[in-house]
């Protein structure tokens, strides 16, 4: 092989480079995507890929999938919609904090809740990119934003608590500087039977980085190497060791039925069977 | 920004360029690269340098190491490590 | 006192008997508000309660409070507003399963997230009673509705770790069996400076009830009376011992600064104070 | 279901009833009450009895411990215990 081993689940006639600014981190996330897809071995034709709108939903036209590019926030919806009228399909959404949390809260819940069969790759940069720089239901509180020019006075969620609470049997949180990691998480998501969130922390240099003064996109992921904590030692260090850091590693993995198997078992006492 | 290419284009290229006697571990594609410099940043063994044209080079080709993670960490696919050659 | 201690907090002019159906749990609840804010010695005039649509958000119209019927789903976005054109205003939500987290999913986190202080007393009476018993997202799975006669596919929120993992300071559920446990979670949420949930588990005799043929009012609350527990005893059993048992009592209580006081500073900021 | 009535007309009703001499332990106001018997089920003393017309009333007033179960409990806000009389 002497092409990049991502380039065959490329779409070959589509215009690259990519659209994200220099150093985003979102094709970081999308290599990890790939690389997962090939390492379980799946075919292009049994992948969906389905996105809302912002900047990391701009991946399936990149991605020779089937594919899927919705209106804001209603990414799980869609992929709820294709994953009933053919769950053999593996549904991947591909949504950002934004996206995912704001606009589109009450789906990534009520998907959570329903344990509806999709991995959810969350990009979490902590602002919308796109539109020029507005906080997000994710930027830390006291960070500022186009629109908190003295630091936002809200509080962020944590995706991965949130999707546990609302009823997802896999949540993990995996940084685009450990790819690597990345990559074991999404495939580990991918193999789910169940709604399941990988929440990948992507730096946007541009927009978040220049507001917040954190430098480039090399000083981004350098701040990612030096403040990641695995969620296993987490839990043995003192709160304050891990305050301001970014936890990894998977958060909940559980094994409960997902909807499209029980929605057939109500098909089956309907006709009586 | 560098011109547009498409997955087919960059795969012509990247084949002419193997034809023509290409053989060092890592394989930059310069139409696809942003120079963000990760790639740069965070090679273990400072195999890669910015080029004037600002997009990498390989300064240190015996040093590399293959651990990819220029590969894994390239947000634009525009690098990979290379398969060891057959003897 | 020769007259009922709740009647001073009612409205005169209103006619009573209320809307609610013979042994509809939500009349407990209320006379378990009216004795929580007379337990903390607030005055009417201090207390603004807000309700979106559903058979719970009728209360409004009986308690003399300033007061506010709003859109469905949306009673929190609009105390959201309350709260911030008067932070002294005791802020009180009265809501049900399918205003707060099927159409309202999105406010009751996001509020919970920014730390509105509120308490949203969410009476939850797992299942749409005001339009002819549909489910809701509190219906068990396997129960009946108007809409599922075979049973319910979904899983249901348990709205207090839903709270929890948004951002609520206090979580806490109650039933109407134990109506004086309930005044008292009431007391302590009224009490909290952040966004408070006291989820009050509610018998539907008419409808829900009818569908699942757990009898009359009597007889769910005689359920209610026989299958609770509190959490600090449920902490100590085994999961089958809990499972399918209403579980009261406190399930997390914060200290964080809420929402108005944060917004202050930012005021205070942007002032260059 | 009983005739509506306000919260006024309830007040003036009950304080006529206390007026002529009403002194029995537990008061049920009978227009509001939707004869749902919560009170009478989980009454701790069997004090309450469905009566004829499908209120409750006070079999047993003698037995009432005043633990005001029936009054927490009444979904209409249509029963209440009373004071203890001053004596």
């Amino acid at each position: 092989m002497k092409i990049h081993p991502a380039y065959e689940m490329l779409r070959p006639d589509k215009n690259f480079p990519n659209v994200w600014c220099p150093g985003c981190g979102h094709g970081i996330v999308q290599g990890a995507i790939i690389r997962a897809v090939q390492k379980l071995g799946l075919d292009r034709d049994e992948m969906a890929m389905v996105s809302g709108i912002g900047c990391s939903s701009r991946m399936p036209v990149y991605c020779d999938f089937n594919s899927l590019h919705t209106a804001h926030g209603r990414a799980i919806a869609f992929a709820t919609g294709v994953k009933l009228h053919n769950p053999k399909l593996h549904v991947i959404v591909i949504t950002g904090d934004g996206d995912a949390l704001a606009i589109g809260g009450n789906h990534f819940i009520h998907a959570a809740r329903r344990n509806v069969e999709m991995t959810v790759v969350l990009m979490n940069n902590m602002i919308y990119g796109m539109t020029g720089g507005q906080y997000s239901p994710t930027t830390p509180i006291g960070k500022r934003a186009s629109t908190a020019p003295y630091g936002t006075a809200e509080r962020d969620f944590d995706p991965c608590s949130l999707a546990k609470a609302a009823g997802a049997v896999f949540a993990a949180r995996g940084t685009v500087y450990n790819a690597a990691e990345l990559e074991k998480l999404i495939t580990q998501a991918l193999a789910k039977k169940g709604f399941a969130l990988v929440e990948a922390v992507s730096p946007c240099p541009t927009l978040y980085g220049r507001l917040n003064r954190e430098g480039n996109a090399v000083k981004m992921m350098q701040w990612q190497k030096e403040n990641t904590v695995n969620v296993k030692a987490a839990e043995k260090l003192p709160p304050e060791k891990v305050r301001g850091k970014i936890v990894t590693g998977v958060f909940h993995d559980a094994e409960t039925p997902g909807y499209t198997e029980i929605y057939d078992r109500v098909i089956a006492k309907a006709r009586g069977a | 920004m560098a011109k547009n290419t498409t997955v087919e284009e960059a795969r012509a290229a990247i084949e002419q360029d193997f034809k023509q006697g290409y053989d060092l571990p890592v394989y930059v594609y310069k139409p696809w690269c942003k120079s963000c410099e990760i790639c740069v940043a965070f090679c273990p063994k400072q195999v890669l340098e910015m080029g004037e044209d600002r997009k990498p080079r390989l300064a240190r080709p015996r040093d590399c190491i293959r651990c990819r993670q220029c590969e894994l960490r390239c947000p634009d696919l525009a690098i990979f490590v290379c398969e060891e050659k057959a003897k």
